[in-house]
């Protein structure tokens, strides 16, 4: 009969011991399994998008797609419609015009429980490619009036993703405006601290503040126009972006054209012939905002 | 017992999955493909092999009433380990494998080994033993997973046999969990007829 | 004449029914349902079918060789395994489909359980389950519209059958007015008398009520299972809410072909009188709740399968009465 | 509201083979004395009767020649007169092979001097009564033999308030119940008013086919209370009897008189007033000689003891070859393997077939046929099942026990499985490992 005390330090040795290769062994994995997590992660949103880096910004579900230059290219984001079987996972990306870039359903393996040959068939390119370039009100099945067409005997799984993919664009489409990294504004800032909620940021340097961000709003021809502005120190505007417009196509969408934008760093913004209501509308409010904001300057 | 009768016997005779029917959970689950089923039984030899070396070299100084605990203790080390390595070199294996990696540690198939053979037997034939369980349980797996991948998918390790019209419809209740049992129950068959004779 | 006389254990007549008998009947009782679906899907039907009835019997004397037993073929029981698997698939699936699903049937089902009267579900339906799970697009989606008497359906204008309608009414169109179509009269009488798109067995409910009819006066299936399983979908459909009408419900889809020919099986429905009731509305509050919550439109055959499973269990808890035995209602009366 | 009432009344189950009674209106023909008999001293329920005679004794007709053995036991007696020629195991119609004195005729017809008119038979005492049937060795003739005088003793603390004759004949191809009730139906009501009477009955019903309708009319008329039941086997086994006429249910493992009832056949009551009233023993009965098989079928008053192949000469012989020789009825008679087995007590009737049937037997596909039919409410397919797998605790739960063995099941199988053999042999297996 051995005694309490032996096994109690028996148990203790073994559990000791096994602790202790233990944290050699997380110690020696750990940074190669975060790694490894961070891959599939990125490889699975490189699959529905051209950026390079992605920024999170709703954990697991939202990320903001850069390209080489940090310039922001779109969101990635993910949804889980009820399919037949159960939560269909799917990975969409967006460019700045709300145009899916990409579409990929989670294999069985990775957790997709439709039936396999049936509803699994969504997970096929014949089926997701049919996504890249619609847009919200195209996403969804023919027979619903859209221009998707489901998989044959499938269409609850079929369904499922349009619906879901359509809710996601409508969840996340704000952050496409949003998704005007003030970078892109404010090239020179290294990080920004709001001041106004959703309006008014500081641009801050290495140690001090090198100027503003602003979000704004111009009546436009049509409805109105949310752009984002960046001002430095000296007043001078370091650059434009439109966040939304639906100016008529062709003729009023030209404020979103980068030679227009780009006149607002030299002052020499000017209306431009054909969109005079737009880019006119444009210009004052940045204009005004810029007064309205200046007193935060230094 | 013969030091290569202790290996083959786990092989076939006396197979984990095939013959005593242990361990059978992870066997219908990951043995849709070859690659899943090869994989999960490496996995299981793995723990099986050092769980039989350490509890044959500790057991003349666990006590008897604490054995369980610490044959859990020492299987369960081991699985964290090869879940680690796992997550960190085969990721792709490990999204597949799921849940069943962590649950080898309730596997009956390694306690069983630890508290039938290895707890009473020296170093050496403890890890023939291990060996020869874990590469029963692996060859099982690996048969299904064959099976059920050229059948359920159409493909043999990814690679497309019978040509791409049978890959476009496969038997898929291969792969579906009835399927898993119809082949146990064929494999079975099988053993009991050509290498178990003496049971009919 | 000093000779010994044959000596046989009482009783010294017997029946007329048997085994062979039986099964002939049963087929025969197919043959009009059968007919009627050739005349309205075409030649095809009957190809499908020939291959099914083939590849089964093939399958039987095949294992039963194998296995070393008396080879019993002309039983019937395999034709008429072979004959309802048709019954049961889309009329425009592939050929090589019906033969597959027989031998499945047959093998798996059927043989490796010990053949006839060993069997624990119905090897038909488990055909036609395998099928399904193997590959779900050609049986869900091979239908074909009616083409009365043309004999040449195969160029098959495929269409949705009524439930499959009901079920995703969404995917034709606005699902009320669907809906309210399906339930119309003329809808109905089509689905009642069977110019209707559905599986080669199931379109005609009259023809089927016939046969069924049949079958229960000469006493071949018994009318428990065929009451409870019809009794106990019209409650249902009368207290849940459901789409479709009593009568939608009733004569669309298998039921009529599950009720009459398929749950009725004796191998794999309880022997006691109280089981085949508690049988029979089994399958009927299974198939209705199928129909309305589960994924597939029809739920005859899964029903009668889960409820196949069922039967041992129930066998074992309905014990018939024995004769004399008290009970509370009926005791001894002095 | 007739067929209501029969079928609310009617017990469950029950099969309506071919009747095929062909002997239906032939009258009853006297056979001729046999040259020689084989009586077995084994001819009722309950204990073989003791020898009394031994080789080379001279014996007379009604010649006790065994006395019976305890309570559930009758005697013996000598059915022609003649010389004992020896007490021989002999072929058997129940038990293969029995002991059996042999008498050969001396072709006389010397009667016991005691059998005599009795003519104030009615003044006897109930003890007298039932002392003078036990003597005579009257047992049931219906076909299972049980004394007579056991069932007319029922215990003081069951009252029995009713009798009921049974003239049901439900076995297919026997007539001779029926044409006896058509003979002697003054006879038989006079033994079952003799049995009212030692039972203490309240109530008297006799208890006919509709098959048998001129039967029922001529009891009616005599102001009797018939009941006319269904045709349909088993209608005359006891216990659905009383279903049918009482609607009472006789316990499991009980008697009829643990309901208060008493069946007797009208064979009984016929044989216990010849009993009462002319002191004369159970020496011969009346039984149908039918079936395929023979020339020309008849109903025939037998001496007991009579080979069977005397009766089949007497009726012409055989049409072809036979097949099959069956003691009793189709359903429930026991197929002899020879000619020259002896008619007894319990023998209501001989078939001669020219066909076997084909015994080869189907896999079970649980039609529930037997579930349906069986008036017992047993489940015979699965009882048959624990027998085949000597699992008899199982078939004992299931009530094996309890079965009649009259044989619905085996004729409704679809697979011609013999399922009373196999229930006769679980039967036989519960009780031998219950001892």
């Amino acid at each position: 009969m051995t005694s309490t005390r032996q096994m109690i330090i028996t148990l203790c040795i073994v559990a000791l011991t096994c602790a202790i290769i233990l944290s050699f062994v997380y110690a020696f994995t750990s940074p190669r399994i975060a790694e490894t997590q961070k891959n599939l992660m990125l490889d699975g949103l490189q699959e529905v998008s051209q950026a390079v880096e992605f920024v999170e910004i709703i954990s697991d579900t939202l990320w903001r797609a850069l390209d080489s230059l940090k310039k922001s290219t779109g969101i990635v984001f993910r949804v889980f419609p009820q399919g037949y079987g159960g939560s269909i996972p799917i990975t969409v990306g967006l460019d700045r015009d709300g145009r899916i870039t990409g579409v990929r359903i989670a294999s069985a393996a990775e957790g997709l429980k439709e039936t396999p040959g049936l509803g699994a068939k969504i997970t096929e390119p014949d089926f997701t490619q049919q996504f890249i370039g619609k847009c919200a009100p195209e996403v969804q099945l023919k027979n619903d009036g859209g221009e998707i067409d489901a998989i044959t005997a499938a269409t609850i799984s079929s369904r499922a993703v349009t619906a879901g993919i359509r809710r996601g664009i409508e969840t996340y489409a704000q952050y496409l405006g949003e998704g005007y990294d003030k970078r892109d504004v404010f090239p020179a800032a290294e990080s920004f601290r709001e001041i106004i909620r959703d309006t008014l940021w500081y641009a801050l340097g290495e140690s001090d503040t090198i100027g503003i961000v602003f979000f704004g709003v111009a009546q436009g021809y049509l409805d109105c126009i949310k752009f984002v502005a960046g001002v430095d120190n000296e007043g001078t505007i370091t650059g434009v972006e439109i966040v939304y417009s639906s100016e008529t196509e062709g003729i009023g969408e030209a404020i979103r054209d980068q030679e227009f934008l780009n006149t607002f760093k030299e002052g020499t913004a000017e209306a431009i012939t054909g969109a005079t209501v737009s880019s006119k509308a444009l210009i004052d409010a940045v204009q005004k905002n810029l007064q309205r904001f200046k007193e935060y300057l230094k | 017992m013969s030091k290569w009768r202790i290996f083959t016997r786990g092989l076939v005779r006396d197979n984990a999955v095939l013959v005593l029917m242990i361990g059978l959970c992870p066997a219908l689950a990951t043995s849709g493909t070859v690659r899943d089923g090869f994989g999960m039984g490496l996995a299981a030899t793995f723990v099986l092999l050092f769980s039989n070396l350490i509890i044959s070299l500790l057991r003349k100084n666990i006590p008897n009433e604490v054995r369980i605990p610490i044959f859990i203790l020492v299987i369960s080390t081991f699985v964290t380990i090869i879940d680690y390595f796992m997550q960190a070199f085969q990721p792709d294996l490990y999204r597949a494998l799921g849940v069943f990696v962590p649950l080898i540690v309730v596997n009956c198939m390694i306690l069983g080994r630890a508290e039938a053979f290895a707890s009473k037997n020296s170093v050496f034939d403890a890890i023939l033993d291990g060996l020869g369980v874990g590469l029963g349980f692996t060859l099982a797996l690996t048969i299904m997973g064959t099976v059920r991948e050229i059948l359920g998918n159409g493909t043999f390790l990814g690679i497309p046999v019978f040509g791409e019209s049978f890959k476009k419809s496969p038997v898929i209740f291969m792969v579906l969990s009835p399927g898993a049992f119809l082949i146990i129950g064929i494999l079975k068959a099988l053993i009991n007829k050509y290498v178990r004779k003496e049971i009919r | 004449m000093n000779e010994l006389f044959v000596v046989s254990a009482s009783p010294h007549v017997r029946g007329k029914m048997n085994i062979d008998l039986a099964m002939r009947l049963v087929i025969i009782a197919l043959v009009p349902a059968l007919s009627y679906s050739v005349f309205l899907f075409g030649i095809r039907v009957l190809i499908i079918t020939a291959i099914s009835i083939g590849a089964s019997v093939a399958c039987e004397a095949l294992m039963q060789k194998m296995l070393g037993k008396k080879i019993t073929v002309t039983d019937g029981s395999a034709v008429l395994t072979g004959l309802l698997l048709a019954f049961n698939l889309p009329p425009a699936v592939p050929l090589w489909l019906p033969a597959i699903g027989s031998a499945f049937a047959i093998i798996f089902a059927k043989q490796l359980f010990g053949g006839l009267g060993y069997n624990f579900i119905n090897p038909a339906l488990a055909g036609r389950a395998f099928l399904m799970a193997s590959w779900p697009l050609f049986m869900t989606k091979a239908w074909l519209a009616p083409a009365n008497g043309t004999l040449s359906g195969i160029d098959g204008i495929t269409s949705a059958t009524p439930l499959s309608l009901l079920k995703n009414a969404a995917n034709y169109g606005d699902p009320s007015i669907i809906v309210r179509q399906l339930n119309d009269f003329d809808t109905i009488k089509n689905i009642f008398f069977g110019n209707i798109g559905g599986c080669i067995g199931e379109t005609s409910a009259l023809l089927l009520l016939i046969g069924g009819l049949f079958l229960i006066i000469i006493r071949v299936v018994d009318y428990r299972i065929v009451v409870g399983y019809l009794v106990s979908v019209a409650v249902l459909v009368f207290v849940l809410p459901t789409k479709g009408t009593l009568m939608f419900h009733l004569f669309s889809g298998g039921l009529f072909l599950g009720a009459f020919f398929m749950a009725t099986d004796w191998v794999t429905s309880p022997v006691t009188h109280k089981g085949r009731w508690i049988f029979g509305a089994g399958c009927g509050i299974l198939t209705i709740i199928i129909r309305i919550w589960g994924g597939y439109p029809e739920g005859v055959s899964y029903s009668i399968l889960l409820m196949n499973v069922f039967t041992p269990l129930i066998d074992s808890l309905t014990k018939e009465r024995v004769f004399g035995e008290l009970s509370k209602k009926k005791g001894v009366k002095k | 509201m007739a067929i209501l009432d029969s079928m609310l009344k009617g017990f469950v189950g029950g099969v309506h083979p071919p009747e095929n009674k062909i002997t239906e209106h032939g009258g009853i023909e006297t056979a001729p004395i046999p040259k020689k008999v084989y009586i077995p001293f084994s001819q009722h329920t309950g204990k073989p009767a003791c020898p009394l005679v031994q080789k080379d004794d001279v014996v007379k007709i009604g010649t006790k020649i065994g006395e019976s053995e305890g309570y559930i036991s009758v005697p013996v007696h000598a059915s022609i007169s003649g010389k004992v020629t020896g007490l021989i195991s002999h072929p058997h119609p129940v038990l293969g092979c029995s002991l059996c004195c042999i008498i050969e005729s001396n072709g006389g017809e010397e009667w016991e001097q005691s059998i005599t008119e009795n003519a104030d038979y009615e003044t006897l005492s109930k003890e007298d009564l039932v002392n003078a049937i036990k003597e005579a060795g009257i047992v049931g003739l219906g076909g299972a033999a049980f004394p007579t005088h056991v069932k007319l003793s029922p215990p003081s603390d069951k009252p029995i308030d009713t009798l009921i004759v049974n003239g049901c004949e439900c076995e297919p191809m026997l007539t001779a119940d029926h044409q006896l009730m058509l003979e002697q139906a003054e006879d038989i009501i006079k033994g079952a008013r003799m049995f009212q009477k030692i039972l203490e009955a309240q109530h008297l019903i006799f208890g006919i086919e509709d098959n048998k309708k001129d039967a029922a009319k001529i009891f009616r008329r005599e102001g009797l209370e018939v009941r006319v039941l269904k045709t349909k086997y088993p209608q005359g086994a006891e216990k659905q009897l009383i279903k049918a006429i009482l609607d009472r249910e006789v316990p499991r493992g009980g008697l009829p008189m643990d309901v208060g009832c008493v069946v007797q056949n009208v064979g009984t009551c016929y044989a216990a007033f010849q009993a009462v009233a002319f002191n004369k023993p159970l020496i011969d009965r009346v039984m149908t000689v039918t079936g395929d098989g023979i020339k020309t079928p008849k109903n025939v008053l037998v001496r007991i003891g009579t080979p069977v192949i005397d009766l089949i000469q007497f009726c012409g012989g055989y049409t072809g070859k036979p097949k099959m020789i069956i003691f009793g009825g189709p359903m429930m008679g026991i197929a002899q393997y020879s000619e020259a087995v002896p008619v007894i007590k319990g023998t209501s009737g001989i078939i001669i077939s020219t066909q076997a049937w084909d015994t080869e037997e189907g896999p079970c596909v649980r039609c529930a046929h037997c579930v349906d039919v069986c008036p017992m409410g047993l489940m015979p397919c699965e009882i048959y099942k624990f027998v085949q797998n000597k699992n008899f605790d199982k078939a004992k739960e299931y009530g094996v026990l309890d079965c009649i063995e009259c044989g619905c099941c085996a004729y409704d199988c679809t697979a011609r499985i013999p399922l009373v053999h196999y229930l006769k042999y679980g039967k036989n297996e519960v009780w031998r490992l219950s001892k």
